[in-house]
């Protein structure tokens, strides 16, 4: 870096850690020997919770459906291995709280067989539509970690005209190296999943933004998109969070995508690599998503490497196969930039589960916090180019519309700040406090609402029941009144007659 | 292979992301500028000999010590907190903005000033809206003019006329005795000052003062770590490499400072003094780069930063000109602090997606 | 109603003018550049303080609420001017010295303060001692804060005091430190904040020792 | 001297002139506040503040006889909103959000007695006589006017369980 | 009708408000008429008093208050000038000056002999740095008296300033802008007093 550059460039966004991948990004795939039990949680996308569709003791083939998506944006969820299932109950949850999820657990057979598949040989000459359903039922979703449905998006993309697709091999995370492994391993089959969503999408280029500290990844995929003209391999900066969709997109295309927008309002769509592998597996042989990449790292880790691993293996499983030289600090699901930790490994890894880091005890230390002194750094550092000091500062007092003010809204919550932070606040937690508290708010307002319209019915009820009650009476009362008169006028009659008779 | 449970329950709350962290803290962010302070403050005590070494070690002790009273009188542990070297920084950037022979009460007071009323009163660290340094120095210009407005020549260490360690202690714990030659001795500015009140304009005023040079090398009458303008600047150049401060608030307040005077000295030389003598002058590079460039009462952005410095410039340069004293960094600077909330309310980074406003920027499709 | 001990002891400490209720603070801040000063204008604000109360006590009943604002004003701003008045031609020393800040006292809100507060549903002993003890209150405040500023500013204490109280407070005349080269912030505005502050802390670092002193009783209970 | 008494006294009586009309002018009769107040309240009357109803909580936290926090099936966004409004102290962590709560039948105890449907403010309980009832879990605001009624003690409340969706991150301690 | 209903109609509001104004202002009329006498007394003595101040003692029998004579300096401004006479012949002559000072303008009381020689010098009315610049008052230090004995020619026109512009007059550490005001103002004073003499002895005493 020249002497000026240094002096008066400001990076306009992110951070640069340690990427501390090798060596585990180095040494080759392996794959994990199939664990004695699987524990499937039914939840491991963005949407409602998928229904289970199996009964306990029933026997299933590996990539049958097991759960059925239970909503609009919802995926299945499919066996890993051909078994028995042996329990449909709740299960500690990948997830910082150590609250339950409800799952379903197999016991494997050891024979692994599967189900009846159906492939496709010429996906091009598929509808798009086709194919989208197809990607829905396979339960492909987002493989960089939004677990966001991967077909809602396609049908999103479709409708908005989306003429690029970005295929995201950023991986900007440290330790983290499942999308480099799957660029260098499966090139062709990424490959070959971008041409498929972007004839899904009906999008006409497609480019792939691999960060340069990936240059193994880099040469795969040029060689496997010689062939091909419409999708090219950009390589980007390595610069934290290069993953991230709205960066990706801004460094790729130089368009900014608005506040409160998606992407496919600026014509483009996000995709993950290990994502579209999936696709190609899905429409070409009919494989749902139920096996994908793990990384394995983190200074407890005695082998750390990617591992080819079942959906819903224990991260026990996956550490003592790897080994381990000390009792890991602390467990992350994800990268240390935004990655959750765990409570203990006897949770399962799901879908969106890209690494497990396994810290020894100099990784965990957290620094402690002090007071801010506004330096700035966070601000600096800040992607989204918000003020995080401020919106802290606002949250510690309670203030969460405050917060809001400070556009808490467009936090991505990616971590630059308190990684910069040289007062280590941990800034992302208050902003997750805060987004929490907010929705919670929102849910109770909207529940609040709902009360009053049910009181303001039962009201008008009542006021409807007595006004027919009320009638109901009236109408009786003049029917007897009707009936005394008539009966009187009769008598009168009668006696008149008898007068007169 | 051990397949025993790798790890018990987690029984404390969950540590959120992320679950790395860069490797300066704040106390590092100090100590780098504490390291950029040195070579100027080496020099500052081999130029006024030990008197300027006392007063030096006085100022941060007590900076330290009202710290530790405050924060005992609050309850807390002392410790930790001072450890995080605000305190002692604070101390230094007040001890080199002192004539280096004051006595001891002034080292003494200004920095118990500073820690107790210039910050921990607000809260301590983060909280204070004035640079403490800042507030202790005017708190001692206004209370103790003459002791502080009494420079001395330069006497090196080694030189005949120097005082040795003992004798630097009676000066600094006693007085100066007065038998003393060449201590009553002004700064530039000072001395520009009192010939203009008398009617005499500055080209003859001046005509004997040393060129920029002088001012470079720092050889000359001044507070203790504020005459060597080149030391200074270099660690300012340090910070700046380190990039612990940006480029926009010195910049800005250095040009704040030249561009008036400039201006003025063109209309009326006279009258008013050229540029380089302002900015090499008094604690113009100082302020600039270590007062000026104080994380917490100084905006955060970079556009806030420029009307930040600019305007410590202008008023230093106003108050230099017009003022009651000679020097008006310290006045310039706490001005300015109190603007800097409002700075950083209306100078906020435009967010990604947003326009200045906060409204969503339209969306340009790509092709 | 409170009783007459309560009365006072609210004035003298509990509900100081000063250090509890922080009413009055221009005079507070302007005039303690000395004891002496403290001293004077405090008394002067208590004449004022006991006086007012009284007739507004004895007024209470005639008073409509709708105009008692612009009464209790009146009252309390001929008060001054007697007080004012009064001053300038029998103390006249007193009156050079204390002069401008004499006719403040028709802005100190503690005296309307106590008007409202107290005087108007009161009884005239009882709103004269609340005055009373009100103005002693903040006449030991204002001393007190001008003492120390005396002190520490020009390290003397009550200087000038025989021209407010005779010549034979003469004594009162002390010179801590003799040729005290002087501690400008003290005397000057800035000086008076300080004190003040400084003062406040220390009156509620006495009263949370103290409230944990007494047990372990919900330590919201001590006075604001 | 004469003209000095005589424009101060002058003065002085237009002066009361005028504040004795503004009093007539200005006259407050209701205040609209209490209606504001009330629109943000449930509306479900269920009494759990200890008020006659939402109005009566509305008018008691006007005339400041109550706290922001008076009503526990608000919770925090209500006494959030309601503090803003009236520009009352808050203290979130006092307000008595002892999570959501829903009224739950035990069937082998409910007769089906009806009594409960009465009550139920937000018509949740569904039943017939001699029929088990049952409550629609999105209907309840868990007020218990129905466990208070109910015979048979079958009506009890309880706690919404906490879900991983509805999870919220601790706040950080403060440093 | 009880109190409490009357205090409803404006009409009450009106007169209580009349009624407190109307005694109010009688009583500060009534007060008023008993302390003039006494405020412009004390008033009359405090000038006598800082007179006397400048004056050596028994220099003066006449009430100096009262024979006085207002003449115009060379920018317009109106000096008034007390005359001091023992036995009805004319001695010397006491006036105010005043010159901008660090803060505000420093005004002083000059004291002369016929002979143009300053009797006495003292500080009235300054706005200086307290602790600074208020050593120029005679409560804070003696050198307020270093210009008595002085004159025109003593020192000389280039030595009557302070010592820093090589005058004779002493300035204090810190402040030099203070002691420099005064001197000019004594300086003016007694030029002015030189260049009006005739004048200011013409007009005979009113006594």
């Amino acid at each position: 870096m020249g002497l000026m550059e240094r002096l008066f460039k400001t990076p306009a966004w992110g951070v640069h850690p340690d990427d501390r991948k090798q060596p585990a990004a180095a040494v080759p795939l392996r794959v994990l020997p199939m664990p004695e039990r699987l524990y499937i949680p039914l939840l491991q996308h963005v949407g409602a919770p998928a229904r289970p569709v199996v009964l306990v003791g029933q026997p299933v083939l590996k990539g049958q459906l097991i759960a059925e998506p239970g909503g609009n944006i919802s995926a299945p969820i499919h066996a890993p291995t051909s078994g028995t299932v042996i329990a449909i109950g709740d299960l500690t949850a990948p997830h910082p709280s150590g609250l339950t999820l409800p799952a379903i657990t197999i016991a494997a057979d050891g024979a692994d067989r599967w189900a009846e598949l159906h492939g496709c040989d010429d996906p091009f000459a598929l509808a798009p539509e086709e194919i989208t359903r197809r990607t829905a039922a396979a339960g492909v979703v987002g493989l960089g970690g939004a677990t966001f449905p991967s077909a809602v998006k396609f049908s999103l993309g479709k409708r908005l005209d989306v003429g690029t697709l970005i295929v995201n091999g950023g991986e900007c995370e440290p330790y983290l190296s499942s999308d480099d492994r799957v660029m260098r391993d499966f090139a062709d089959a990424v490959v070959d999943g971008v041409r498929i969503v972007m004839h899904a999408i009906g999008a006409r280029q497609a480019l792939v933004g691999i960060e340069d500290n990936k240059p193994e990844a880099i040469a795969a995929m040029r060689r496997a998109t010689e062939a091909y003209a419409e999708v090219k391999v950009c390589p980007v900066p390595a610069r934290y969070p290069m993953g991230s969709d709205k960066q990706l997109i801004q460094t790729l295309t130089g368009r900014e995508v608005p506040a409160d927008a998606r992407a496919a309002e600026v014509g483009v769509l996000v995709h993950n690599v290990s994502t579209c592998a999936a696709v190609h597996r899905a429409i070409r042989k009919g494989i749902p998503l139920i096996e994908r990449i793990v990384t394995v790292n983190g200074g407890a880790v005695k082998n750390p490497g990617n591992l080819w691993a079942p959906i819903g293996t224990l991260i026990d499983d996956l550490l003592n196969f790897c080994g381990v030289v000390e009792a890991p600090a602390r467990l992350i699901l994800g990268g240390p930039m935004m990655g959750t930790p765990l409570p203990h490994g006897r949770t399962p890894i799901v879908k969106g589960a890209s690494g497990i880091l396994a810290f020894n005890a100099a990784e965990a230390a957290v620094p402690e916090a002090g007071p801010c002194i506004r330096c700035g750094s966070c601000a600096k550092a800040c992607p989204m180019g918000l003020l995080p000091m401020e919106m802290a500062a606002h949250i510690r007092a309670d203030s969460f519309k405050g917060a809001e003010r400070f556009g808490l809204a467009d936090c991505i919550a990616c971590g630059c700040c308190a990684y910069i932070c040289p007062a280590h606040i941990p800034l992302v937690q208050y902003f997750s406090h805060a987004k929490g508290e907010l929705s919670a708010q929102e849910r109770a307002s909207l529940r609040n609402d709902a009360t009053k319209r049910l009181v303001e019915a039962r009201a008008a009820r009542i006021e409807r029941e007595t006004q027919e009650k009320a009638a109901a009476a009236a109408r009786r009362k003049a029917e007897r009144d009707r009936a005394k008169a008539a009966a009187a006028a009769l008598s009168t009659t009668v006696t008149a007659e008898e007068i007169s008779s | 292979m051990n397949d025993a449970p790798l790890l018990p329950l987690a029984a404390a709350p969950p540590v959120a992301a992320p679950h790395t962290y860069a490797a300066r803290s704040v106390s590092t962010v100090m100590a780098w500028v504490m390291a950029a302070l040195t070579p100027a403050t080496v020099y500052g005590f081999w130029l006024y000999g030990w008197p300027a070494l006392y007063l030096w070690l006085i100022t941060i002790g007590c900076a330290v010590g009202g710290e530790a009273f405050c924060l005992r009188l609050m309850g807390r542990r002392p410790g930790p907190i001072l450890r995080d070297g605000s305190a002692v920084l604070t101390g230094w950037l007040l001890a080199v903005s002192l004539p280096p022979w004051a006595p001891w009460w002034i080292g003494a007071f200004g920095g118990a000033f500073a820690a107790i009323f210039g910050k921990q009163v607000f809260g301590g660290l983060g909280q204070n809206p004035f640079n403490p340094a800042m507030v202790a120095r005017v708190a001692l210009l206004i209370s103790f003019p003459v002791a502080m407005t009494s420079w001395v020549a330069p006497l090196p260490l080694g030189s005949a006329a120097a005082p040795g360690v003992l004798q630097s202690l009676a000066i600094t714990f006693k007085g100066i005795p007065t038998d003393f030659d060449g201590v009553a001795s002004a700064s530039l500015l000072g001395y520009s000052k009192t010939e203009m009140t008398r009617g005499i304009d500055l080209l003859h005023s001046l005509a004997h003062a040393g060129a920029p040079g002088v001012a470079w090398g720092g050889f000359r009458p001044g507070s203790l770590g504020e005459t060597a303008a080149l030391l200074v600047a270099a660690g300012g150049a340090l910070l700046l490499w380190l990039r612990i401060i940006s480029w926009h608030t010195p910049a800005a307040m250095l040009a704040g400072i030249a561009l008036p005077a400039a201006i003025g000295h063109a209309l009326n030389p006279g009258q008013y003094l050229d540029a380089t003598t302002h900015l090499l002058a008094g604690g113009a590079l100082l302020g600039a780069f270590f007062i000026a460039t104080d994380y917490v009462t100084s905006p955060n952005t970079p556009a806030g930063q420029l009307i930040f410095g600019f305007g410590v410039g202008l008023l230093t340069w106003v108050i230099r000109t017009w003022g009651g004293y000679p020097e008006g960094v310290a006045f310039a600077v706490m001005l300015m602090n109190v603007m800097t909330p409002v700075i950083d309310r209306y100078v906020k980074p435009r967010a990604f997606g947003r326009d200045r406003r906060g409204r969503p920027i339209a969306a340009r499709r790509v092709n | 109603m409170a009783s007459y001990k309560e009365i006072a002891e609210q004035g003298l400490w509990t509900q100081n003018v000063v250090f509890s209720q922080l009413l009055g603070l221009c005079p507070t801040l302007a005039v303690t550049t000395s004891g002496t000063n403290g001293l004077g204008m405090g008394l002067a604000t208590t004449a004022v303080l006991a006086v007012s109360g009284m007739i507004v006590s004895s007024l209470r009943q005639w008073i409509s609420p709708q105009v008692r604002i612009p009464v209790f004003i009146v009252l309390i701003a001929a008060l001054v001017t007697l007080v004012d008045m009064g001053l300038n031609a029998y103390l006249h020393d007193l009156y050079k010295v204390l002069g401008m800040y004499i006719a403040l006292i028709v802005a100190n809100c503690s005296v309307l303060g106590r008007a409202e507060a107290f005087a108007a549903r009161e009884p005239v002993f009882a709103s004269g001692l609340d005055g009373l003890s009100m103005g002693l209150g903040f006449t030991f405040a204002l001393t007190l804060i001008g003492l120390i500023r005396e002190l520490l500013g020009a390290g003397t204490l009550f200087s000038q005091a025989s021209l407010l109280l005779g010549p034979s407070f003469k004594f009162l005349e002390t010179t801590v430190v003799a040729d005290y080269g002087g501690f400008l912030l003290m005397i000057l505005p800035p000086g008076g904040f300080l004190v003040l502050g400084c003062l406040l802390a220390a009156k509620r670092l006495y009263e949370a020792r103290r409230a944990v002193a007494a047990g372990p009783l919900s330590p919201s209970a001590q006075p604001a | 001297m004469i003209a000095a008494i005589l424009s101060l006294t002058l003065l002085g009586t237009l002066l009361g002139f005028g504040l004795g009309f503004a009093d007539r002018i200005f006259k407050v009769e209701s205040n609209p506040l209490i209606d504001e107040v009330a629109a943000l309240m449930p509306g479900s009357n269920c009494g759990q503040c200890g008020f006659p109803g939402c109005s009566g909580a509305a008018v008691a936290l006007v005339e400041g006889r109550a706290a922001a926090a008076v009503c526990p099936p608000g919770g925090k966004a209500l006494a959030s909103a309601l503090a803003a409004k009236l520009s009352l102290e808050l203290d979130l962590s006092k307000v008595a959000d002892r999570g959501p709560q829903i009224a739950s039948v035990a069937e082998d105890i409910c007769i089906g007695c009806c009594r409960c449907i009465k009550v139920c403010p937000t018509d949740a309980i569904l039943g017939a006589a001699k029929q088990i009832h049952n409550v629609i879990r999105e209907a309840c605001t868990g007020c218990g006017n129905c466990v208070e009624r109910c015979p048979t003690e079958a009506m009890t409340l309880q706690p919404i369980p906490l879900t991983v969706q509805h999870w919220v991150w601790p706040k950080p301690a403060l440093a | 009708m009880t109190l409490l209903e009357l205090r409803e109609k404006i009409g009450y509001h009106a007169l209580l408000l009349g009624a407190v104004a109307l005694a109010a202002s009688v009583t500060l009329a009534g007060v008023d008429g008993k302390t003039r006498s006494g405020i412009a007394a004390a008033e009359q003595r405090d000038l006598q008093q800082s007179l006397a101040q400048v004056l050596p003692e028994g220099f003066a029998d006449n009430d100096l208050l009262k024979d006085k004579v207002n003449l115009k300096r060379a920018d317009g401004s109106a000096v008034a000038v007390f005359r001091a006479r023992l036995k009805g012949e004319a001695k010397g002559a006491v006036f105010q000056m005043s010159a901008r000072g660090y803060a505000d303008e420093v005004v002083v009381l000059i004291g002369v002999d016929v002979g143009g020689r300053i009797l006495g010098v003292r500080v009235l009315k300054h706005k200086e740095t307290p602790g600074l610049g208020d050593k120029i008052e005679i409560a804070k230090g003696n050198w307020i008296r270093s210009f008595e004995g002085r004159s025109l020619g003593d020192p000389t026109a280039a030595r009557f300033g302070v010592k820093k512009d090589g005058g004779v007059f002493d300035q204090f550490a810190g402040a030099t802008i203070t002691p420099r005001a005064v001197v000019k103002a004594v300086r003016e004073g007694l030029q002015f007093f030189v260049a009006n003499q005739p004048a200011i002895f013409a007009v005979p005493g009113k006594e």
